[in-house]
């Protein structure tokens, strides 16, 4: 049982489930030979043929609506969108048809399809190649909208996407690709889908994130400690559908919030965990809901990138703010 | 300079507008069996149209995409296909779908605001009729893909019209059967008009055919008024198809006699003029004429089956007619295979707030 | 001075905007003879000639790119999607262009432009024809979200929107369409953009909401008022950005939100303000913030749709809820 | 069945590998004051790309596109161009550029992280880089849109690559070019390979040119590693364009001798054998002997060049890295035209921000 990178875990989920369901077929640009930009698909066309990992022609439309009409017709396509940042002409397949398919017939056709992305910044990428886009899809119905951050949990929850009867945005953050090794069984066992995970026990406040910035969070949590401040880590994993109930009873406890993420602020994801708060938690909140997120602007070019990431430093002053008020 | 690549376009007409065999036609021209059968398919789409444009006028029914004119190529392409292939409309297809067992009732109930409509008898892995224009090509590509790799013969066909042509997905999807020699029918019923706009606002094309150039696909065009250029093109299509020789595209050149729906209103844009010169051009009577020159079909024929039709499509809308809404909770059973928690409490919201009230 | 619709307001800032500026042209499909599908451009064609008022092919990518390279390039471009549903092919061209063409050349070029839609639900349309997909957009720097819920409103906001030097995303409600007449002087006039409208002061709830739903809050504010309730009605008219300072003054004084909207619930617009208000305005909240939405499922084909929309009633109810705490 | 239409798609090349003239060439052929100008321009942006290669290498540079081999069709397409035309690159194209005025600094600031890059010096109105794949079809459309509007007598050019030839925007560029007459031309610049893709899985079609034909547009292959094949369909469909002829598809045959970017590693998906034999047909070399035998060029005349362009590429080099970062507010001050309150508060923090620490 080898140590492996979150992206390994992607490429082992990957072969464990199409050794064992012939139904899964991977498509995209360059996953074949080349095995991916970052090569999430490395070996699996020596493993399984080119009838099984399919290099498409150079076209985001092409490769969504195909996915629809491949997992309507009894495949498992698990599609890529080889940045997150291209996956705009993917969108009206993914929303007008992979979402709603059930819906429209009344469950007689469905979609059990993933869409795949390498998503989010801080690896001084070129332009479009840094984007955090998962607020494109999180108010879609019928779509489920995954984020790993670790690599059991890329394994674990990429499983549980492909074998989910219903379509799956997986979003995958780049940042912590070979951020670090853990062991991951490759055993075939999936994770739930739709529950968030607890990273870090805490009592003082809860910080809420999802993909790269788990890391940010947990290193924040770290800093937090070493002054006697013990924050929650709850890393959402599931965006969508959300699993407020894990988050509300660790806000019960804590009495503290702190959402972060990547993605611009205004009507990021952070602000549905926020209204939700609000909602339900309102009087068990000491302070005042904090998030710390992107800017609203576009992520720049890398110069200036690690100026528009939330940082460690900005979590532990919003953890901070939290508590003194 | 040297010429790399030279391509021609096949126009295909067997039964001129008169109802006569302008040239060597295939089995199909003789076979007055099956040709009576697909005309009297093609009769029964036709009264189903117009009792369904009356039901919307009278307020039984939703917005109503009309077929009229159509009849030939809806026919000729369901008729050619097998239960085992897959069909994926946009619309207005009807013709085709009846020829696959799909309902009266059910386009009723589709139009009628329903999603029940599209949960079909027909064959249940036929794609649910499709709004956003051309995206079924892509999933008829995606079917054919399935098909091949699992190595069935089967084909995928889809309709897209003279304005679908222009849309990304249809380039998309011939493309990239083209590249994966996918068994994808792909056909463009150019009936002249998307809603306003006129087909020659669409391309600079001289023919839709020859987008299937740029796939590197065969390519042709029919009249697609004429029931048997309509079928041999599809037959010649699936064949191939089938057998593994790759796709086709195949622009069927008809007219769309009605509005482009009941809510629209073609006289603003459209001289009569045009309309009535199609007329002269449109599917059934010729293929009536055709008929009645060989002894096949008479007029007692023709008031009969149209009778029978009615009293069928009668029946049709009787049913839909007396369905009952769907409970408020199909709202949220059918968008996961299991409704997340969230969901579930919505869901009781709901259903509260229909006792409630 | 007559009186006219909302969509006739539509034409006539169209018409005006055109007559004064050359820049202008409208692009989109069925804009030309037909004037529209629902006559938005009615007569634009006869006025102006087919050069500015183009019937474009049928392919919303092309839609919305021609309008980035036309808007770069001098023009003032107003591209029309048939239906707000039929949108999703322009992403690609509106956020990685439109939006951030500024951005991208550190404003040697930029990108003037407008795209109109028809938006919402309630009119018994067929499938695709209902949605409310601000969503999609709001969370994209370099935008502006735009939608009337007046002829005065539309009017005014559409010259902003037309004249704003970066895109805006103008959606047009259209359940309200031809609702009720009012006296829009045809006088060039702009409303400002970026700013939020009080539509009825109030002191024991404020009503948030934009698009089709000012309808059913202003007649809920009506119901509230007959018991004896005293609600401010708000009408955000630019979504994004957002005149959040509005909203905080309004419920800094009634204490209580109500935030109504048609898109589905989770990640919907509304989340944000709910968000803002617990950031901000937590300490002046006597309850907690209500939402009323769309479910987060697919808007129902038309047969259950009204069951589907937020109702009088349950803004009402909402209100009442906010009082009772 | 009639043929309805036929097209032929004609292949040109002048300059062969050996840098020998196969057929009557236009009269640039004989212009060797131009062609030694174009041949320096050539050489020029193979130093530079070498260079900026090495720059990344060393951490000096992000992620960086190689021109390497491009270079003829490249400098065609951008020497073809007058200072009013408007050029609507893909991330390649910087012999293009360099016509135009675009400067090696802005090249590198671009792929140095930094958006001042995409400030040209050169025409105010080109495009800047584009790195969503063919999107800048529809951009260079919409401006072929704007010059046909206002009645100016412009063309506006888009280059996009073999795989950029099967993406929607592409289609639809040409599309609307062909329906509405619009003074555009599209570069679709063949190189082989689309990142790992070889152009056979890009599509069926058995060349690239005859995409064109599904517009109704005039459409060429050329020998993209031939300079005055790539000028000569250039000169021909600018001066269509610019007369109100309307829009041209052009596929400029060539081969991507590098890396897709210095981010890929072509050994693990294409073979040394096919590199090989690509170089033996590189622009350069045919150009050159061409030159030498008309003693329009020598060694001498070459090394001479070669030093001068790696002196001003060196001073290119150092302006870019001597550029200070921009301040932490150029994130915000471009997003609007005006910084609507909430975006400004925002600044403030990440003034603030930067002050704290
Ligand atoms: C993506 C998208 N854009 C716009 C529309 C609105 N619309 C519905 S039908 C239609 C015209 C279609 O014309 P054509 O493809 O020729 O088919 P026809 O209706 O003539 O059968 C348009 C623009 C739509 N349904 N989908
Ligand atoms: C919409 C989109 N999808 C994917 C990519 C990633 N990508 C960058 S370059 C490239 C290949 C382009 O190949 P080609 O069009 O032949 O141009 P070349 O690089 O050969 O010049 C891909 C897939 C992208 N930039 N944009
Ligand atoms: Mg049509
Ligand atoms: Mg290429």
């Amino acid at each position: 049982m080898a140590q492996i990178t979150l992206i390994e875990a992607v490429t082992q989920a990957l072969a464990w489930e199409m050794a064992h369901d012939p139904a899964v077929v991977v498509l995209g640009e360059d996953v074949g030979v080349n095995g991916g930009v970052f090569r999430a698909t490395q070996g699996l066309q020596q493993k399984f043929g080119p009838e099984r990992v399919i290099d498409t022609p150079l076209d985001e439309t092409t490769i969504a609506g195909l996915t629809v009409g491949l997992a309507a017709q009894g495949m498992k396509p698990v599609a890529e969108a080889q940045f997150e940042g291209f996956i705009y002409p993917m969108m009206e397949h993914i929303a007008c048809h992979a979402a709603r398919m059930r819906t429209r017939t009344r469950g007689r056709l469905h979609v059990p399809a993933v869409y795949r992305a390498p998503w989010g910044g801080g690896i001084r990428a070129p332009e479009h190649h840094s984007e955090a886009n998962e607020h494109l899809f999180t108010n879609i119905p019928g779509l489920r909208v995954v984020m790993p951050s670790s690599p059991a949990r890329a394994y674990g929850l990429l499983l549980a996407a492909i074998r989910d009867p219903d379509p799956v945005m997986f979003f995958e953050p780049k940042r912590i690709y070979r951020q670090y090794k853990e062991e991951v069984p490759d055993d075939g066992e999936a994770l739930p889908l739709d529950v968030c995970f607890v990273l870090r026990d805490g009592s003082d406040v809860t910080l809420v994130t999802w993909g790269a910035q788990v890391k940010e969070t947990l290193e924040a949590a770290d800093a937090l400690a070493k002054e006697g401040i013990s924050a929650e880590v709850i890393d959402l994993a599931t965006v969508k559908p959300l699993d407020f109930d894990t988050i509300a009873e660790s806000v019960a406890k804590t009495h503290r919030c702190v959402i972060v993420h990547e993605a611009p602020r205004t009507a990021g994801f952070g602000a549905e965990i926020a209204a939700r708060l609000a909602e339900h938690s309102m009087f068990d909140l000491y302070a005042p809901v904090e998030r710390v997120t992107g800017y609203d602007t576009h992520i720049p070019l890398f110069r200036l990138e690690m100026k528009y990431l939330p940082s460690v430093q900005r979590i532990v002053e919003a953890a901070k703010r939290t508590l003194t008020v | 300079m040297s010429t790399c690549a030279s391509f021609q376009i096949e126009h295909l007409q067997y039964l001129d507008a008169e109802g006569k065999l302008r040239a060597a036609a295939p089995p199909l021209a003789k076979d007055f069996e099956q040709l009576v059968a697909l005309y009297r398919q093609m009769l029964f789409v036709r009264v189903f149209d117009a009792k369904s444009v009356a039901l919307q006028r009278t307020g039984k029914l939703g917005t109503y995409a009309s077929c009229l004119g159509h009849e030939a190529v809806h026919v000729g392409v369901g008729s050619a296909l097998r239960p085992e292939d897959c069909f994926a409309p946009s619309y207005r297809e009807y013709g085709a779908q009846f020829c696959r067992g799909v309902q009266a009732r059910e386009v009723l109930m589709y139009w009628g605001g329903d999603e029940r409509g599209n949960d079909y008898s027909g064959p249940r892995h036929d794609f649910a009729w499709c709004v956003p224009i051309a995206t079924q090509c892509l999933h008829a590509a995606g079917a054919a893909l399935a098909y091949k790799l699992r190595k069935e013969p089967r084909a995928a066909v889809c309709c897209v019209g003279d304005g679908g042509s222009s849309k990304a997905d249809f380039y998309g999807a011939i493309n990239v059967t083209g590249a994966m020699t996918l068994p994808l029918v792909a056909v463009i019923i150019n009936n002249q008009w998307a809603i306003s706009v006129p087909r020659k606002a669409q391309t600079g094309a001289q023919t839709l055919a020859q987008k299937g150039i740029a796939a590197g696909l065969p390519c042709v065009q029919v009249d697609g008024n004429d029931l048997i250029a309509v079928r041999a093109a599809m037959d010649t299509a699936l064949e191939r198809a089938r057998k593994g020789g790759g796709g086709t595209v195949i622009e069927a050149v008809t007219y769309r006699l009605s509005d482009h729906t009941t809510a629209d209103d073609a006289r603003r844009y459209r001289d009569d003029a045009e309309v009535k010169a199609a007329w002269a051009r449109e599917p059934m009577k010729r293929l009536r004429a055709y008929l009645e020159a060989h002894k096949a079909w008479d007029e007692k024929k023709e008031e009969a089956w149209k009778a029978e039709c009615a009293a069928r499509v009668d029946a049709e809308v009787n049913a839909y007619l007396e369905s009952k809404s769907q409970p408020v909770t199909a709202m949220f059973d059918y968008t996961y295979a299991e409704l997340p928690v969230d969901l579930a409490r919505q869901r009781e919201a709901a259903i509260a707030r229909e006792q409630g009230h």
